[in-house]
């Protein structure tokens, strides 16, 4: 399906977009699915971008779009209950409008550096949102990559965001291996149990692949140090970064570190790019 | 270039006026300010340096951006017209011309900023030359000169003739609109034309900032700067407010925020400053928790991360506004001279 | 029927009365039980107590396009707070002065006393009250015009 | 000036080297002729302190976040004689810890306000000096000269004299400026105008505002931790005037905000890049109380209590406002 084509005369002004499914992931993060008024997308995209959604009068705020941009069905955005904003979008209902915006950002560079290299995505919690949509698009590029493993983990099996997803689609053992853990022993949960960076250490991956990390704070730093300790080069580490946003096109000054905009020429990094920032984030 | 008597400069500004609304500096409540001129409107040029500089025309304070209307769950969206009016600014000091080419840098790059660059179409700068700088003013150190403006036309007033040089197509456009009031300055005054610059730059050299150095500054000097130990010092004195923000030629952070007027939702832009303490405020915590670092980001991002974008040019231009505005005296000279390289040779 | 110039034939004050619940928002309820009639123009707001009316809500009340802001408390010795009313009143005066002081017409604004017991009295305060606004026109100086702009369109 | 600056610096390091300071509140010169910056010092720069009659900021409101937090140093704060009068409105709002502070009253013959240096068109400011109740200002475009009380910042034209009401101790003489006149007089002006001519004035002053809370950022009693235009939720937050409601707004709601705890220090006042006379908002809160609920000057003493946190059962009427002041 083409993409709908909505003359923005600005960057700043919203188009409109129209919630067409809400499902609940976790007790606090729900998956919506948005469509342009029409049908399809409100824009095209690239994995890791971001979008702006907002409701008037309650804020405005920048969201990863989740779904890969080879589905141009719909888009969709997994968002966790934590502010205003959030609160407002977790208790709307179905065929609610929205103002959205977008496409924001770098992407992780499917295309370029991560074709034909083999991939590791490490991800905590909410933090598969980003990851999900690039895990997609690799999915349905398959053969531009090698390996692709997958390490997800979540405090509890029920903060897993779309579990379904992952255990009926995505888990292929050979093709693409999932790895989940999650923090404490749980009743029913025969999987691993234990942190995200111990995890991904007793998995000794080869520090010849290309790792994708997304996740709080803490969990990035942490996974970081592992890798580091596993031989892995901070050229072959691809994060994102997260500050408060406004305008999403580098003039607003909010979300500026160094020289960066992280709206702009983020929310990607390589690691090694990260170096060059100061410690700000 | 043209000259004009300065007796004629009323019939000028009618002219000019009849054309495209007309801006200069004009006094309100004893505070220099931009305003519209009207019949009758005097124009002091030994009062150029406005509260507010020349920024506000192209970047408002206050901007609408779109409108909401919802209705259960639909929503309509309105996008704001696109600002119109043709206006011409006269008397611009040449420190808030080059601040314009900061603001072209940000909002001028891809993605333009269609509001600021509509306004930018349609305003016409005439810069005025300092004759009498004051004793804030640092514009050399960032390579201004006050004895010779940019903008889209540089005027000079020297003595009873104000000179008129166009700089640009629009400055064209505008010097042949007003063909039969400008007269062709002639050989003759070369002379009092050269000599009036000459009298600038001698009190350009006189200044006391005159001479402030920007060794140690620039792209390149993140991690020298970023980890000094001087800025909690330097901070301490800082209340946080946004006067050095609001007045200052080149800041142009802003926030979007929405208004609900209880039959719809008008959502605009507003200049914010890095000094307030929600300006990196999330739902998940605050990079910046104390005035040290949101100090720190103003005086960093004026002098470090601006020219690392840019080509080496800085974010401010000398025009001394933060200097006498600062509540606490704390300004960008004494940042200069505490941490560059110059810091104990005063 | 007062004589009406021709611009203020149709204007229609809109009052907004913040009412304590103890004592004037029953003393409107008695109105209305006992068919006292009053203008349709005065919108109610029920608060705690007189005290609990901060400045803002005066300001807002203005800007979303009131006329007039009326506030009815307790008589002064009958808080149900015991001394709310006592505060209110001192806030209230300095405000009220700091507005009129501003230019902003006096009328526009006041304080009465109505227990649950001055049915009549509300009637009547809030008949005056409107009239006098009435007569004032329309409040054209501590107004928001964002919220003018889209009454008119 | 040279004098008692110099008997303060010595002073200044009697009080760092004995440990009764750990650190001294002060002000310090920067590279123009009128502007030292407040400064906190130690033994390595306290040789920096300078007090001269353009240290007009009011030292007291630093001392909020100097002593927040478990550090148990102690700070010497300078303050002037109005300045300690917000220094005690603040301890009264128990917002400094006056454990951690040892005030020393520094004298003041009245500060100078350099905008009205400007205001005369003197321009190009290179150096000032001060003889015989006479200023000599060396520009860049030649010498002038004016009386000393004609530049004098508004809060010093009335000053209210009588000295340091809280200190540990004073350096020099206790000094008063030799111009007192009426605060009241511009209150009482304005309120001889008619409702019209006020709301012109006002239009015509507060329109200038630009929103940038210098006044709210300098104001010693402005000291709450999230200010209510701060405050998303509060419905009336913003970062700039978008209209003339806001400009009102933030202006009535901020004098009335410190009302009853306003020590008319006038910073608000010397702050505003705009020259906005905020002090006659603030002056007719306090002249009203005055008049209505008897004399009170906030910050006189340590204990007292506000008027607007106060009441007597025979307080006027509100209905007081229709025949008081003004004409109709």
């Amino acid at each position: 399906m083409l993409v709908d084509q909505v003359r923005i005369r600005d960057m700043l002004i919203p188009v409109l977009g129209v919630v067409t499914d809400i499902r609940a992931d976790t007790p606090d993060v729900k998956t919506f699915r948005v469509n342009a008024p029409g049908g399809g997308v409100c824009f095209a995209h690239m994995p890791g971008q971001c979008a702006m959604l907002s409701i008037p009068s309650v804020g405005e705020a920048m969201f990863s779009i989740t779904s890969s941009p080879t589905n141009t069905g719909y888009m969709e955005f997994s968002i966790k209950k934590c502010g205003c904003l959030t609160d407002w979008l977790h208790q709307m209902d179905v065929g609610q409008q929205i103002a959205i915006r977008g496409p924001y950002g770098n992407a992780f560079p499917v295309e370029t550096a991560l074709r034909g290299k083999d991939l590791l995505f490490i991800a905590g919690g909410i933090g598969l949102a980003p990851l999900r949509s690039v895990i997609n698009y690799v999915r349905h590029n398959r053969e531009n990559y090698g390996k692709v493993d997958i390490v997800y983990g979540a405090r509890t099996a029920d903060d897993l965001v779309d579990l379904e997803e992952i255990k009926t689609e995505w888990d292929r053992p050979g093709d693409v291996n999932v790895h989940l853990t999650i923090d404490r022993e749980q009743q029913g949960w025969d999987g691993n149990v234990g942190f995200v960076p111990n995890f991904v250490k007793s998995l000794a991956f080869a520090p010849d692949r290309t790792a994708l990390v997304c996740g709080p704070p803490i969990m990035i730093k942490f996974v970081l140090a592992a890798l580091t300790e596993m031989g892995f080069e901070k050229t072959q580490v691809y994060t994102t970064l997260e500050l408060r946003m406004k305008c999403g096109i580098g003039k607003c000054g909010r979300c500026n570190i160094g020289s960066k905009y992280v709206c702009k020429d983020g929310p990607v990094f390589r690691c090694d790019e990260l170096d060059d920032l100061p410690d700000e984030y | 270039m043209q000259k004009l008597p300065v007796s004629r400069l009323p019939e000028l500004f009618a002219r000019i006026d009849g054309m495209k609304s007309l801006y200069l500096p004009v006094s309100a409540g004893g505070r220099l300010q931009f305003g519209r001129w009207t019949t009758g409107t005097a124009y002091d040029p030994s009062r150029m340096n406005t509260v507010k500089s020349a920024k506000d025309f192209f970047f408002p304070q206050s901007e609408d951006l779109v409108f909401f209307r919802s209705k259960g769950k639909e929503l309509s969206i309105t996008e704001a017209k696109d600002p119109a009016e043709p206006f011409v600014l006269f008397g611009v000091r040449a420190c808030d011309a080059k601040g314009l080419e900061a603001l072209d840098r940000v909002f001028l790059s891809d993605p333009v900023d269609t509001f600021y660059a509509a306004r930018r179409e349609n305003g016409v700068v005439v810069t005025m030359a300092c004759a009498e700088p004051e004793e804030t003013c640092f514009c050399g150190a960032f390579g201004v000169d006050a004895a010779e403006p940019g903008g889209d036309v540089a005027a000079w007033l020297a003595q009873d003739t104000l000179y008129w040089q166009s700089r640009t197509d629009k400055g064209d456009a505008l010097t042949a609109a007003l063909e039969d009031i400008l007269e062709d300055a002639d050989q003759r005054d070369q002379g009092a034309f050269a000599a009036h610059k000459a009298a600038i730059k001698a009190i350009l050299d006189d200044l006391p900032l005159n001479g402030l150095s920007l060794e140690g500054f620039g792209g390149d000097a993140l991690e020298a700067l970023f980890g000094s130990d001087k800025w909690p010092a330097l901070s301490q004195a800082c209340i946080g407010c946004g006067t050095c923000t609001f007045v200052c030629p080149t800041c142009q952070c802003y926030d979007i925020q929405d208004f609900d007027t209880g039959r719809g939702v008008k959502r605009f832009r507003c200049w914010d400053s890095c000094m307030y303490s929600d300006f990196t405020l999330m739902a998940h915590g605050n990079p910046r928790t104390s005035q040290v670092e949101r100090f720190r980001q103003r005086f960093m991002h004026k002098l470090v991360y601006f020219p690392a974008n840019n080509e080496g040019m800085y974010g401010c231009v000398g025009c001394g506004r933060c200097v006498a505005k600062c509540p606490a005296f704390m300004n960008i000279v004494k940042v200069i001279r505490t941490l560059g390289v110059n810091a104990h040779a005063r | 029927m007062p004589v009406k110039d021709e611009n203020k034939a149709d204007f229609r004050p809109l009052i907004v009365a913040f009412c304590c619940n103890w004592c004037s928002y029953a003393g409107a309820d008695l109105a209305g039980t006992s068919r006292l009639n009053y203008p349709a123009d005065v919108k109610v707001i029920r608060v705690p107590c007189s005290c609990r009316v901060n400045p803002l809500f005066i300001l807002r009340a203005f800007q979303r396009g009131a006329d007039g802001v009326i506030i009815a408390g307790c008589h002064p010795g009958d808080c149900h707070y015991t001394s709310g009313n006592y505060y209110a009143r001192r806030r209230m005066t300095l405000l009220f002065s700091m507005l009129d002081y501003l230019g902003i017409e006096r009328e526009r604004t006041r304080v009465e006393w109505i227990s649950a017991a001055e049915g009549a009295k509300f009637a009547a305060t809030m008949s005056e009250f409107t009239q006098a606004v009435t007569e004032l026109g329309e409040n054209k100086r501590l107004g928001d015009i964002r919220c003018k702009e889209y009454l008119n369109s | 000036m040279q004098r008692i600056s110099e008997l303060i610096r010595t002073r200044a390091g009697e009080l760092l080297e004995s440990g009764a300071a750990d650190q001294i509140l002060g002000w310090e010169n920067g590279g123009l002729a009128y502007d030292p910056t407040p400064a906190f010092f130690t033994a390595d720069n306290v040789a920096g302190l300078v007090y001269n009659s353009f240290c007009g900021i009011n030292l007291s409101k630093y001392l909020i976040e100097k002593t927040k937090g478990k550090e148990s140093g102690k700070v010497a704060a300078l303050l002037k004689p109005c300045d300690t009068y917000s220094f005690n409105q603040l301890l009264c709002e128990h917002r400094i810890d006056r454990d951690k502070v040892y005030v020393v009253g520094v004298g003041c013959s009245g500060m100078l306000d350099v905008e009205k240096l400007k205001a005369r068109g003197f321009k190009g400011i290179k150096g000032i000096d001060e003889k015989d109740g006479r200023l000599t200002v060396h520009t860049l475009y030649g010498d002038k000269s004016c009386p000393k009380r004609e530049v004098l910042m508004e809060r010093c034209i009335s000053c209210k004299g009588g000295g340091h009401v809280a200190c540990d101790e004073v350096v020099g003489e206790e000094l008063t400026p030799d111009a007192a006149g009426n605060r009241f007089a511009g209150v009482e002006k304005l309120e001889s105008l008619s409702p019209d001519d006020r709301f012109d004035f006002w239009r015509g002053e507060l329109s200038r505002c630009i929103r940038c809370n210098a006044c709210r950022n300098a104001c010693p009693a402005c000291s709450c931790n999230k200010c209510v235009f701060d405050n998303s939720r509060s419905g009336m937050a913003a970062k700039a005037n978008s209209d003339d409601f806001e400009q009102n707004m933030f202006h009535i709601i901020r004098a009335f905000h410190v009302a009853g705890r306003c020590t008319d220090c006038g910073e608000c006042s010397r702050v505003c890049p705009q020259g906005i006379p905020l002090h006659l908002l603030n002056r007719k809160l306090i002249k009203d109380v005055n008049e209505l609920y008897g004399d009170y000057q906030a910050g006189a003493a340590p204990d007292s209590r506000s008027p607007l946190i106060s009441y007597t059962q025979g307080d006027a009427e509100p209905d007081v406002i229709y025949e008081r002041g003004g004409a109709r």
